[in-house]
């Protein structure tokens, strides 16, 4: 195994462009984990950590912010600029295994690994964020939507880095909310929901809902948001979104809940996280 | 093809040298190789934290952190907590208030908390809590911990 | 009171606590030795196969590696506490998947990893089984074929997969029924749960020139471990010596040999110190388990709420081992009568060999079991006849005086007093009262607890320095509950000395006196009393050689705190303990040392008043306990929260009440983590969930911060200074008080452990909405 | 890990029993198989990549047919390591076909596997996801494939067919 240690992203990407089966080295928090448990041995470790211009929020004039892949969860927990519509980014973040984890682990890494209970890819999902991709020919971007393709799977092809996440400013006067359900405190999602409301004098005028641990990859039912859109997001409209979206989805057995238990409670997470973001967009609005 | 790797380290204030192995982590190097064994494997996995470190002032684990990447760094270990023979004030805490029992989970549980401190110096019970959950202790039931914690934070730092 | 003066019932701070938060307190992956290799295992891919043969060469031929060891390496020999089964690793066959086949020592780990897995063995796989029923069913296939010619310490009456057959009754129960108004009748079952100390089992094992084996573990009891060292691997026990670091908990999973025989073979083999330490996976993957059970039970009580008679059968899967399986079967057939008087009981338990994981000793060694039937059975006939739950335990509660099972009359009995405090501590009558808040059911539950404390045997060695000071030896091995402490705070008062006169002697199979193990709750109560004993014999010594220096009667002199010795009625009449000491190593020609041993002489189960087959155990004293649990139930997701916990103990008298207090609200949350989630699961015959991710145990926002310790406190007259043990009941009453207080606020029992989530959800949902 | 999944075929019993016996039609139908080779009249060799997230393997698998009762009822075994014996796996299989008129066919099977060394390591819950959807995949290339052939006794495929077995085969 090779360790390599590059100081711009021109050379880390380089690095991955040439070596076969090389990894990234972000914070380690999954990676590491793989590799000791003996189920990865990469032919190199590409670390990330002192390559410029990776970490770091911006906001943008037009309210959108960026957070470069290697930025910590607790940064991202710690940021006030995620706010609003944005706002459940920093909740996801904030829910993401313990301290020692969250000063580790980066958003780009976590991403990457894609696991579908993770906090991250539901809450990115929900919040419309934007992935930037680049490899040593070419830079693109891709909707978190479709970043995430399947277990443990992305539109990441080999040579690729995740470089940073691109939270748009979304519909003005929205709350959001960010809601897991995990066996044991900071343990992998259950079943998990982020939604962002907007609303105008009660009645729901935007939504966009996304539930994780719940299948291959966090679920977005059109149909379910339009249930909420123009209701007073009433039990009835919500527990409606709530059926469709189990519907759409198809999740594993495992220690964490079965299949049936997650559709079962999955309802019940969304309400939560509606009325939570619900409150927050009446307080905005 | 290996490659080894020469790192540097500041730990507990000294310098330390080491060749290591790109997938040595730095719990590893720490216990195997420099001997600092306060700091315990416990399950290699980052879920139980009695490998816990402050790595650049802030508390990590050692089990995930690769030792290569953390060239040039400054390592806090529970060795480094005590000044001579006078125990920090969380150590000290824990003794008094009977928060020790058999002792595995310790070194990280104090880690985590002296970074806790150092982070939020007056916590609430539930930041307490909070700032400990990745800090498994199959002995001590946590009450005296947290009690140990909001001594050592009415104490003040240090 | 100056607790360096007057020690017992002082609350001091673990005498060792600056080591272990310092990091300089040394456990057994901690130590070094010049030239020590670093060893690692094979495990079986099969859950039940003939091993054919083994092919080491492509193992050997790694660079870096010095030694592999395979079951050819290792004798016929076969260890155990009750039926010797298991041999030092697996030889002929393997019987459950995980298990160490073959191990390879290296210059360092990585080395000896990648080695173990070049090994090559070649199997012939046999039909395996994984539960009781499949292992019972006529014509399964057999784990041990050999089992009738193993050393089988009791005559335990083996057959097929059948380790254990007890029995434990008395009266006449086919005809109390008919005297019931009430009968309660159910099947309940429990899971496997993983000890999860955090420090996963470890040895180092080196081999001196004259072939002495040394061998420094993660242990419970170095005279197990030497005893196990010398069956399994067929030296002399002369030739072992067994020593204990520090040890990072144990609870039950490490008082029988765990990687020691791994690591002394490789030792052997090479000729270098071997280091083995397994990682987390590997622990769970073949260390223990506490018994799954499945328990039939039926209680009948009259409509006063008088209990008549109880009726229990217990299935336990032993795993592929016998381990303490005969012992915790036996343990958890006589508690499955409760805290109760019922007079009529007939209680029956069976443990069957698996291909699975063994399992072993785990705090509260059956108890956990049998109370998560017997104490839900209670509560559903205080439902039935309208009596509340306290009410209906007090009433049956056993007296001073009176038989209370099998011949047992106690001489004291605190359950009452028990139950008077936690119902005033917990202000049950209002919290009986109390409904949730929208959305959550609240709910309270009690469950009462007998255990006992005591057990086989403890000696214990004082001897006085030539300075006044003394050194404590007795063998025992501290696994963090603080017994070093304890036993020092014992010492120090029965010797008048302050607790930093008295060393504690590290226990050493070469220098300690024996002591059987640290378990059973056992610690306090029997090295106590041991150490008691030598105390006395030493003072009475230092009196001797104090009336010939001041020339007077024996009787005359007297202990005064601070080492002295004093003449009655003479206050400045004193020799300190420095001079007496000197007078006897000189003028006697020795040093005062006082010595005692004993052997469990407490109440017996008697066998002339009720029918008692094949129970392992003389027994102990009895305590008992009591908790409430009060929770909340999201009826949305079925989750439970613990809000607070009351837990009453009748320890007879607390020697260091902050180390009680750390065992309870330790075991507490143990028995939550049991009560809520923690649960091996198997997928065919391979542990699915081996790691901390998949398996969780409570951490700081899953345990209750109020845990209410109630230290009844009425000394025992057979205990040192009227102590009995406190370190397993704890763990016993959670998952019972729980379900006790789930069906409180929700009408709904659950019989199968854990209380998931989905499991609470899935009754709720089924249940009628009567609440 | 129980895996369990039935598929309908639009052919006749016997000729979905020639086919789903015979490994050079089989092999290429399994999602991930590299190469086959045929040992003895009941046992064949066959080397399967199986990819999980970031995870790569080639398995080297040994399939022994134990019993045949043509043409409703097979049973297997199948064993096999991932290079380095980092994770072995071993599986019980049982295959019945059942014909649902003359011209189609229901097959199912059921599998007990066992996987231990690293991959064991892996989630069970996604482990399941992964072989049911190799399941499914199977399913749908052996359907094509089999109705492709069906169909082309009537005479439309006939050449392709033939020029995949080949290659199949070689």
């Amino acid at each position: 195994m090779k360790f390599y240690q590059p100081t711009t992203l021109k050379q880390a990407l380089k690095v991955l462009a040439n070596e076969d089966d090389a990894r990234c080295l972000a914070g380690g928090a999954t990676l590491v984990a793989m590799m000791n448990a003996n189920l990865l041995a990469p032919s190199a470790l590409v670390s990330l950590s002192a390559v410029k211009g990776l970490a770091g929020i911006t906001r943008r004039k037009n309210g959108s912010v960026t957070i470069g892949a290697m930025t910590r969860h607790q940064a991202v927990a710690d940021t006030a600029a995620l706010d609003g519509g944005q706002r459940l980014v920093r909740e996801a973040a904030a829910l993401i295994g313990h301290p020692a984890i969250r000063n580790m682990g980066t958003i780009g890494g976590s991403i990457s690994h894609a696991d579908p209970a993770a906090d991250y890819p539901t809450a990115l999902v929900t919040a419309n964020a934007t992935v930037t991709i680049e490899n040593s020919r070419a830079k693109r971007e891709i909707d978190a939507q479709n970043f995430f393709t399947g277990y443990l799977e992305t539109a990441l092809e080999p040579g690729d880095i995740v470089v940073a996440v691109s939270i748009p400013a979304g519909v003005a006067g929205a709350g959001s909310a960010y809601e897991k359900f995990a066996r044991v405190q900071g343990d992998f999602a259950t079943v998990s929901a982020g939604v962002v409301l907007a609303l105008e004098k009660g009645v729901c005028r935007h939504a966009r809902i996304a539930v994780g641990g719940c299948a291959a990859t966090p679920i977005r039912v059109a149909a379910a948001e339009a249930k909420l859109v123009g209701s007073r997001l009433q039990d009835s409209a919500v527990a409606a979104a709530g059926v469709l979206l189990a519907a759409a989805c198809d999740p594993i057995d495992d220690f964490r809940g079965s299949s049936e238990y997650r559709l079962m409670i999955l309802p019940t997470i969304l309400a939560r996280a509606v009325s939570k973001a619900r409150v927050r967009a009446e307080t905005v609005s | 093809m290996t490659t080894t790797v020469p790192i540097t380290l500041t730990i507990n204030g000294a310098l330390h040298q080491a060749f290591v192995q790109p997938w040595h982590t730095l719990l590893h190097v720490l216990r195997d190789v420099l001997h600092f064994t306060g700091t315990k494997r416990g399950c290699n996995q980052g879920i139980c934290g009695a490998c816990s470190v402050i790595v650049d002032g802030e508390v990590v684990r050692g089990c995930l952190s690769i030792a290569a990447n953390c060239q040039g760094r400054t390592i806090t270990t529970i060795e480094g907590l005590a000044n001579g023979n006078t125990l920090s004030n969380v150590q000290q805490a824990f003794l008094e208030l009977g928060a020790v029992q058999c002792g595995y989970c310790m070194p990280g549980m104090i880690i985590a908390a002296t970074a806790l401190l150092k982070r939020t110096p007056k916590p609430t019970e539930e930041e307490i809590r909070e700032g400990l959950s990745g800090n498994l202790c199959r002995c001590s039931g946590y009450v005296k911990v947290v009690r140990a914690v909001q001594v050592a934070s009415e104490r003040g730092t240090s | 009171m100056n607790p360096y003066i007057h020690p017992v019932g002082a609350r001091l701070p673990r005498l060792e606590t600056r080591e272990k938060i310092t990091g300089r307190a040394e456990y057994t992956d901690d130590l070094v030795r010049p030239g020590m290799l670093h060893a690692a295992i094979l495990q079986s891919p099969h859950a039940h196969a003939r091993i054919i043969s083994y092919d080491t060469t492509r193992a050997l031929a790694v660079p870096g590696v010095i030694g592999v060891i395979t079951g050819d390496d290792a004798g016929w020999g076969r260890s155990g506490p009750f039926v010797k089964d298991e041999t030092a690793i697996a030889k002929g066959k393997v019987r459950y998947v995980g298990e160490p086949v073959a191990a390879v020592a290296a210059l360092d780990v990585d080395t000896a990893r990648q080695a173990a897995q070049l090994i090559d063995v070649v199997y012939e796989e046999l039909p395996a089984v994984f539960s009781p029923d499949e292992a019972l069913a006529p014509n399964a296939p057999i784990i041990h074929e050999e089992l009738a010619t193993y050393v089988n310490v009791l005559g335990l009456p083996v057959r097929g997969n059948v380790l254990q057959d007890c029995e434990i009754s008395q009266g006449n129960v086919d005809s109390a029924w008919g005297e019931c108004d009430v009968i309660v009748e159910g099947e309940f079952e429990t899971q496997a749960q993983y000890h999860a100390y955090m420090e996963p089992c470890a040895a180092l094992a080196e081999v001196d020139a004259n072939g002495k084996l040394t061998v420094w573990s993660s242990n419970q009891s170095i005279f197990r471990d030497q005893s196990n060292l010398s069956e399994s691997l067929g030296l002399p026990m002369s030739k072992i010596r067994c020593l204990s670091p520090k040890v990072g908990g144990a609870f039950g999973g490490k008082i029988e040999i765990t990687v020691q025989p791994i690591a002394a073979m490789l030792a052997i083999k090479t000729g270098k110190p071997v280091r083995i330490a397994l990682t987390r996976e590997q622990d769970m993957e073949t260390m223990r388990v506490r018994h799954p059970a499945r328990i039939r039970m039926k209680t009948g009580a009259k409509k006063d709420g008088t209990l008549v008679a109880r009726e229990v059968d217990i299935l336990m899967d032993v795993g592929a081992y016998a381990d303490d399986s005969p012992g915790v079967v036996g343990v958890s057939t006589v508690f499955s009568r409760g805290t109760y008087r019922i007079p009529h009981a007939r209680c029956r338990g069976k443990g069957v060999y698996t291909n699975k994981l063994r399992s072993g000793a785990f705090r509260g060694f059956g108890g956990p079991q049998a109370a998560w039937a017997g104490e839900q059975q209670i509560d559903e006939i205080a439902a039935k006849i309208g009596m509340d739950p306290l009410e209906l335990r007090l009433k049956n509660a056993p007296e001073p005086g009176r038989e209370w099972m099998c011949g047992i009359e106690l001489e004291r009995s605190d359950l009452k007093e028990c139950l008077e405090k936690v119902r005033a501590a917990s202000d049950w009558k209002r919290r009986r009262n109390e409904k949730g808040r929208p959305g959550f059911r609240r709910g309270i539950g009690l469950a009462c607890i007998p255990h006992i404390s005591g057990v086989l045997s403890s000696s214990a060695i004082i001897r006085i320095l030539e300075d006044g000071s003394a050194v404590l030896s007795t063998g025992a091995v501290d696994n963090g509950q603080g017994s070093d402490t304890v036993l020092v705070q014992m010492a120090a008062e029965s010797l008048g000395l302050p607790v930093d006169r008295i060393t504690f002697a590290q226990p050493d199979t070469d220098a300690s006196p024996y002591n059987w193990g640290t378990s059973a709750s056992r610690v306090t109560y029997m090295v106590g009393r041991a150490i008691v004993g030598a105390a006395e014999e030493a003072v009475k010594k230092l009196i001797k050689y104090a009336s010939q220096m001041m020339e007077c009667a024996e009787v005359d002199l007297e202990l005064r705190l601070g080492g002295f010795i004093g003449l009655k009625g003479v206050p400045d009449k004193v020799l300190p303990f420095a001079a007496i000491s000197g007078y006897a190593h000189w003028a006697a020609g020795g040093p005062i040392i006082g010595t005692h041993a004993l052997h469990y002489d407490g109440p017996v189960l008697d066998p002339t008043k009720a029918v008692i087959k094949h129970f392992p155990f003389r027994f102990g004293v009895w305590t008992f306990g009591v908790h409430a649990v009060e929770i909340e139930i999201d009826e949305a997701t079925g989750r439970i929260t613990p809000l607070a916990v009351w837990a009453a103990h009748d320890l007879g008298r607390a020697i260091n009440p902050m180390a009680v207090e750390g065992q309870i609200e330790g075991g507490v949350v143990q028995g939550i983590g049991y009560a809520l989630f923690e649960e091996m699961v198997w997928d065919g015959g391979k542990v699915a969930n081996p790691s901390f991710m998949d398996y969780k145990i409570p951490g700081t926002m899953d345990s209750p911060m109020e845990i209410h310790s109630i230290l009844v406190e009425n000394p025992d007259g057979s205990g040192p200074f009227g102590a009995k043990g406190i370190g397993e009941p704890p763990i016993v009453g959670p998952a019972p008080a729980i379900a006790n207080a789930l069906f409180h606020a929700t009408g709904v029992r659950l019989t199968k452990l854990p209380m998931t989530p989905e499991r609470v959800l899935r009754a709720l949902n089924e249940a009628p909405r009567a609440h | 890990m129980q895996i369990a999944e039935t598929f309908a075929v639009a052919a006749p019993i016997e000729r979905v029993w020639r086919f789903i016996t015979d490994p050079a039609t089989v092999a290429p139908c399994v999602p991930g198989c590299q190469s086959y080779e045929v040992l003895t009249a009941t046992s064949y060799k066959a080397t399967i990549q199986i990819a999980l997230g970031p995870i790569k393997t080639n398995f080297n698998v040994i399939v022994d047919l134990t019993k045949a009762e043509p043409p409703t009822y097979l049973a297997s075994t199948a064993r096999g390591e991932e290079g380095g014996k980092a994770s072995t796996l071993t599986a019980k299989s049982e295959l019945r076909l059942l014909a649902n008129g003359p011209g189609a066919t229901t097959v199912s099977y059921a599998s007990e596997v066992a996987l231990v060394g690293r991959l064991g390591k892996f989630g069970l819950g996604m482990m399941k996801k992964k072989a049911k959807s190799i399941g499914e995949e199977f399913a749908v290339a052996f359907r094509t494939r089999v109705e492709a052939e069906t169909a082309s006794q009537g005479g439309t495929a006939g050449e392709v067919l033939s020029a995949d077995n080949a290659q199949a085969g070689a």
